[in-house]
């Protein structure tokens, strides 16, 4: 079944490839034949360059006095007799006069930024070339105006996508609200933080709740303390000692709230010990140092590392280990990741850290936030997918729509 | 068998102190004996070089943001280095400023440091506009116009009596930007000048950044990126003079190839000891 | 008056944040660039609150006789060496004035040594800590250690292949897992950002009513 | 020349102050922990002052002169500088338990500012180039041959690691008849892979990779999708998405070690050359 599965996977990814790689055959420029030396006396103007348009340019400040003119090259400028130095660009308020020369770009330049325009008043623009002694015919565009604009039309992809993806954010929070459920499934993570917690009961020994080291407004320290509620509750009907360290006053006073709250909803507000929710010290290196001191000492048989966490994390998953402890970790600071997967038993990768709270909390805020990515997230693969076959089938405009700037 | 395990057993709880000990003295002889070894220029780099090969003799200068701090100026004030030593050698012009209240010295130090050496002029061919704060807000500032966000340079100077400045008024005037840092500003940069402006970006970030930075490099949100002392090093070999960057790789060779031996070495003990536990009954 | 004033102006100043973006409008940018510089000044007087705390924890640590005060000190004579020579020395911090070099002298090296102190934990972390118990941890240690090699100069002399599967494991897994990480981080973003707006995430007024 | 020598001196005896921790936590440590913490704020009150609230705040309120004329910054108004300047100051009541609620105002000022900043810019950055990035074909690539080998491998390697994360969880408890068996397999699929590769053109090897990009992206952001059990395609999606996520965070692990020792490298250097001028 598997191998059948296998077998048909690559037969597919070898045809896609070939369809790819032929959708990738760019065309192949034809060379044009060279221009005669420039020996013969010039006499003759140069082919007028063609299809003027003038439109409104929008930019980040919109004064509605720039209007943007492109134009197709003179045939003789690069190629037929090569002999266009420039053009000179016109504006006029009326169509039947050529008006006044606003500019004189070199030649290979197809583009203009004309920032001086009055907003609201219609502008006839025309184009020459010229090759220095004389002017080609002209191509003219008009009228057009310079206007304050409302809005980017070219941000339209980034308004639509993110009202989406608000709109699923707030139906969920609303939903949860109204009691709604709303499926999250079990992070693996939290059986793996309940085994640690129970070996830690069965060996007799603490367990060590490290909040990370963030402030309080910092969504992985709140996402933690979610977390250290529920542990609690878990070490209070086992009457395990907990110990809480803590590199920031107000999150020491804050998990003191929690646990303290947890230890009654147990039924065992006896057993809470406020002296086991500890400030240790707000510099990095001094936490560090004395979180491996409490390692050492008290020798918990649990450590569990949930929260912002930067370089200290290192020196604290290498001393656990070394103590032999069992060691769960999660954080969503990516760098320190790597360092609590080779040295923890199990990590809560990113994300993971919020569903679990969210899981265990259910709380509206947490779960819209969740569920609305989790959609907006299959929203992008659709996006992907589609991009995919469109360029496959040669058609970039699906992708381009998103090209945005 | 036993006493094998036996050594690994002790092997597995031997101080750390030591390896302490043979770190140090791994990064310490290649200063003495040092081996020469050649530097490869990869594509990230090469094309941040490429990017600041364009500018041109007296024209647009390049924005160049020393974001980073003293805790990781080893690996990045290399960069800078390399980078304004480039620019004043093909007598391109260069606005220094920072987002992070240290860089402030440490730009100061790099820039002034480098001027001296290839001869540029204040007000010419470089200017400093200092330190100001609020990361995104000023990224965005500057993309509307660059006096208002800095109305004058570190040194109390008006915008408007800075020579070079004339005629730079925003993103628009500056054909590329590069963004040293060691925390998230070069993201910032991305977001906040490429995104809304189209600004070109570059990035020389610390190494333990870079691999995350990686996907704005495909999709071409970077223009180049410089990642860690590698990186400067690999800068360096392209401007053909050797600095810190260079003279760093022998060390780090030896240390990385150490820590490899260590990681073998540790499992290798690690797996013994453990088969002979399993054997004796003792555990899982 | 205490909740619902600040919750308004957050959800106002939000607002108008967020939708400039889509309106290039000569006036609205006018007072776009207006509100920019009103962050600006409050980042930076809510970045010298930070100051002010650090002087009232060190304070009470002296007042109240801690075992420790006399790191307090040394922490007070930095603090005012550096103010008195900012502001009152006559070069005040141009380059090479007593302001410059305490930076250089003093803050840069120590600032720096304690973060490389991390390379000798990192060493000794790889010898103890760092195990191929499981699948996902021995995948993780092999990339680690096929990159390490492949950055220095060391790893081409052993094999040219080394540089080049770095360059892979950079350009196509790494790639690949940090793009579908940075889209996750990215919503995560902006539905703080959302919630933070709307009020439904309130942690930055802190306790109390 | 002897006054800088002092001053590296300095440095130096700083440096090995903190290097002594590394023996154990000692009062030369604490000392220089402390003092950097005195010096460093000292050092950003001054620069925050000087480069930001001076010419923003102090001067325009004040109307005090810019390079000899009394210029309005930025077109600043002296009223348009107090307003947040005072919003500023409000920050301050937090000081004073009874009025500390006036500092949400401009509190609340700063944090919705900020938060509507961003999310256009990380929308469009994070999101959508990313997606438009994933959806559109990779530029040439230098090297076919370098290119094709590693693709194949890579390829085989994924393969592989598929099947055994799929079928069989556990590889080290098979031992090592399993590992040799994963060799031989990733020899034989990486050849395979590559005589296929050779036959299709440089174009294939880019589409290739192209395919293993997305497969990744999409079983990294299946793995981080909560809302449904990873079993079956989505279980199968994720369990790639964690092949790639371990590869990538082996990746930043590499480059992490390179980093602290670049670090120490500087430190060093510090040491030998600048101050004792040994090499």
């Amino acid at each position: 079944m598997m191998r059948a599965s296998l077998a048909v996977l690559s037969v597919l990814i070898v045809a896609l490839s070939c369809g790819w790689a032929s959708a990738q055959d760019d065309p192949v420029p034809i060379e044009t034949g060279l221009a005669p030396p420039d020996t013969i006396p010039d006499i003759l103007p140069p082919a007028p360059a063609t299809d003027l348009t003038a439109v409104d340019l929008v930019d980040n400040d919109d004064a509605g006095d720039k209007i943007e003119l492109t134009w197709t090259l003179s045939p003789d400028d690069a190629g037929g007799m090569r002999d266009v130095t420039g053009y000179y660009l016109w504006r006029s308020e009326s169509p039947d006069a050529r008006g006044d020369t606003l500019a004189l770009v070199v030649a290979g330049t197809s583009s203009f930024v004309d920032d001086t325009a009055v907003p609201g008043v219609p502008y006839y623009y025309a184009v020459t070339a010229t090759d220095g002694t004389s002017l080609s015919g002209e191509a003219a565009f008009g009228p057009v105006s310079g206007r304050r604009d409302w809005f980017t039309v070219s941000r339209l992809a980034v308004l639509v996508l993110a009202a989406i993806f608000f709109a699923l954010v707030l139906a969920f929070t609303r939903l949860a609200e109204k009691g709604a459920e709303l499926f999250v499934r079990r992070i693996p993570g939290l059986n793996a933080i309940e085994e640690a917690v129970g070996r830690a009961t069965e060996m007799g020994r603490p367990v060590l709740y490290v909040p990370g080291i963030g402030e309080i407004d910092n969504i992985m320290t709140i996402a933690s303390l979610t977390i250290l509620s529920h542990v609690a509750k878990i070490t209070a009907r086992y009457e395990t000692p907990l110990i809480v360290p803590t590199a920031r006053a107000v999150v020491m006073s804050a998990a003191e709230e929690v646990v303290k709250e947890a230890y009654a909803e147990a039924g065992k507000p006896d057993a809470y010990n406020p002296d086991n929710i500890r400030y240790l010290s707000d510099a990095q290196f001094a936490f560090a140092g004395a979180v491996n001191g409490i390692m050492l000492r008290e020798r918990p048989a649990a450590n569990l590392y949930l929260g912002a966490f930067w370089a200290e994390s290192l020196l604290l998953a290498e001393t656990g280990f070394e103590a032999g402890a069992i060691q769960v970790a999660g954080t969503a600071m990516v760098s320190q990741l790597p360092f609590f997967v080779t040295a923890c038993d199990y990590t809560l990768l990113g994300e993971e850290l919020y569903a679990a709270s969210a899981y265990l909390s259910r709380e509206p805020k947490l779960l819209g936030g969740l569920k609305g990515s989790d959609w907006m997230k299959i929203i992008t693969i659709g996006l992907i997918v589609v991009g995919i076959i469109m360029n496959l089938a040669g058609a970039d405009a699906f992708v381009e729509w998103f090209h945005t700037n | 068998m036993a006493s094998v395990t036996e050594f690994f057993e002790k092997f597995l709880r031997i101080d750390r102190r030591w390896i302490f000990l043979a770190i140090a003295i791994a990064v310490v002889v290649p200063f003495f004996l040092p081996l020469g070894l050649p530097v490869v220029v990869t594509p990230p780099v090469q094309r941040l070089y490429d990017a600041v090969e364009e500018l041109e003799l007296g024209g647009p200068p390049l924005l160049l943001s020393i974001d980073y701090t003293p805790a990781t100026s080893p690996e990045l004030e290399p960069m800078s280095t390399a980078i304004l030593r480039h620019v004043f050698r093909q007598d391109a012009r260069v606005i220094v400023m920072t987002l992070h209240p240290a860089g402030y010295g440490m730009a100061e130090s790099a820039i002034l440091a480098a001027a001296e050496e290839e001869g540029a002029e204040y007000g010419e061919d470089f200017c400093f506009l200092g330190f100001q704060p609020g990361t995104s807000a000023v990224i965005l500032g500057l993309g509307v116009n660059i006096s208002n966000v800095f109305p004058e340079d570190a040194y109390g100077t008006p915008l408007t009596e800075i020579p070079m400045m004339e005629g730079i008024r925003n993103y628009d005037d500056i054909p590329l930007l590069i963004s040293l840092a060691g925390w998230s500003a070069s993201e910032a940069w991305v977001y906040y000048a490429h995104q809304p402006y189209g600004q070109r970006v570059g990035g020389g970030v610390t190494a333990v950044m870079a691999t995350d930075l990686y996907p704005y490099l495909d999709s071409g949100q970077l223009v180049g990126l410089l990642g860690g002392m590698r990186g400067a090093a690999e800068y360096e070999e392209l401007i053909g003079q050797h600095g810190s960057g260079v003279r760093g790789m022998d060390s780090q060779s030896v240390i990385h190839l150490i820590i490899i031996i260590l990681i073998i070495l540790g499992n290798l003990a690690y797996f013994m000891t453990r088969r002979q536990r399993k054997l004796a009954g003792e555990g899982t | 008056m205490r909740r619902r004033v600040p919750l308004t102006l957050c959800f106002i100043a939000g607002l108008f944040m967020a939708v400039q973006y889509f309106i290039p409008h000569h006036n609205v940018a006018a007072a776009y660039e207006r509100l920019l510089l009103w962050l600006q000044t409050l980042l930076a007087f809510a970045f010298l609150l930070g100051t002010v705390s650090l002087i009232r924890v060190h304070y009470h640590k002296v007042r109240d006789r801690a075992p420790d005060r006399g790191f307090s000190i040394v922490m007070f004579v930095g603090l005012f060496l550096m103010i008195g020579l900012g502001f009152f020395h006559p070069s005040h911090h141009a380059p090479g004035s007593p302001f410059n070099r305490m930076f250089l002298y003093v803050q840069v090296p120590i600032e720096a040594t304690m973060f490389s102190l991390l390379a000798f934990y990192i060493a000794s972390a790889a010898f103890r800590a760092f195990r191929a118990r499981t699948l996902e941890a021995t995948l993780l240690l092999v990339a680690a250690a096929i990159v390490m090699l492949g950055r220095v100069p060391i790893g081409d002399m052993i094999s040219a292949r080394i540089p080049e599967a770095t360059r892979w494991i950079l350009e196509v897994p790494n790639l690949a897992a940090k793009r579908g990480i940075m889209i996750g981080v990215g919503l995560g973003m902006m539905a703080t950002a959302l919630k933070i707006m709307l009020g439904i995430e309130r942690a930055w007024m802190g306790g109390g009513d | 020349m002897t006054l800088t020598f002092i001053w590296t001196t300095v440095g130096a005896l700083l440096t090995l102050c903190v290097y002594s921790f590394l023996y154990k936590d000692n009062p030369f440590y604490k000392f220089a922990e402390h003092l950097v913490v005195g010096v460093s704020a000292g050092y950003y009150l001054v620069i925050y002052y000087f480069n930001f609230i001076d010419p923003n705040v102090v001067r325009p309120v004040f109307q005090l002169e810019l390079g000899g004329e009394a210029v309005a910054f930025g077109g600043t108004e002296w009223w348009m500088a107090l307003i947040p300047g005072l919003l500023g100051l409000l920050l301050y009541t937090r000081f004073f338990p009874k009025i500390a609620w006036v500092g949400r105002w401009p509190l609340g000022i700063y944090v919705g500012g900020y938060a509507g900043l961003g999310i256009s810019p990380v929308m469009q950055a994070r999101v959508i180039d990313q997606m438009q990035a994933a959806s559109s074909p990779l530029a040439g690539v230098p090297d076919p041959f370098a290119a094709a080998t590693n693709a194949a491998l890579g390829f085989a390697i994924f393969v592989v690691l598929t099947y055994f994360l799929l079928v069989k969880r556990h590889i080290v408890a098979r031992g090592i008849a399993m590992s040799i068996g994963a060799v031989v397999l990733s020899a034989v699929a990486g050849y395979g892979g590559y005589v296929v590769l050779s036959a299709l053109s440089a174009q294939g090897v880019v589409s290739m990779t192209n395919i293993l990009l997305v497969v990744g992206l999409l079983g990294t952001l299946a793995y981080f999708f909560f809302s449904m059990r990873h079993a079956g395609l989505l279980g199968g999606l994720a369990r790639i998405g964690i092949i790639f996520l371990m590869v990538g965070f082996g990746a930043s692990f590499g480059y992490t070690v390179m980093s602290r020792i670049s670090l120490l490298i500087g430190r060093v250097s510090f040491l030998l050359t600048d101050w004792l001028h040994l090499i």
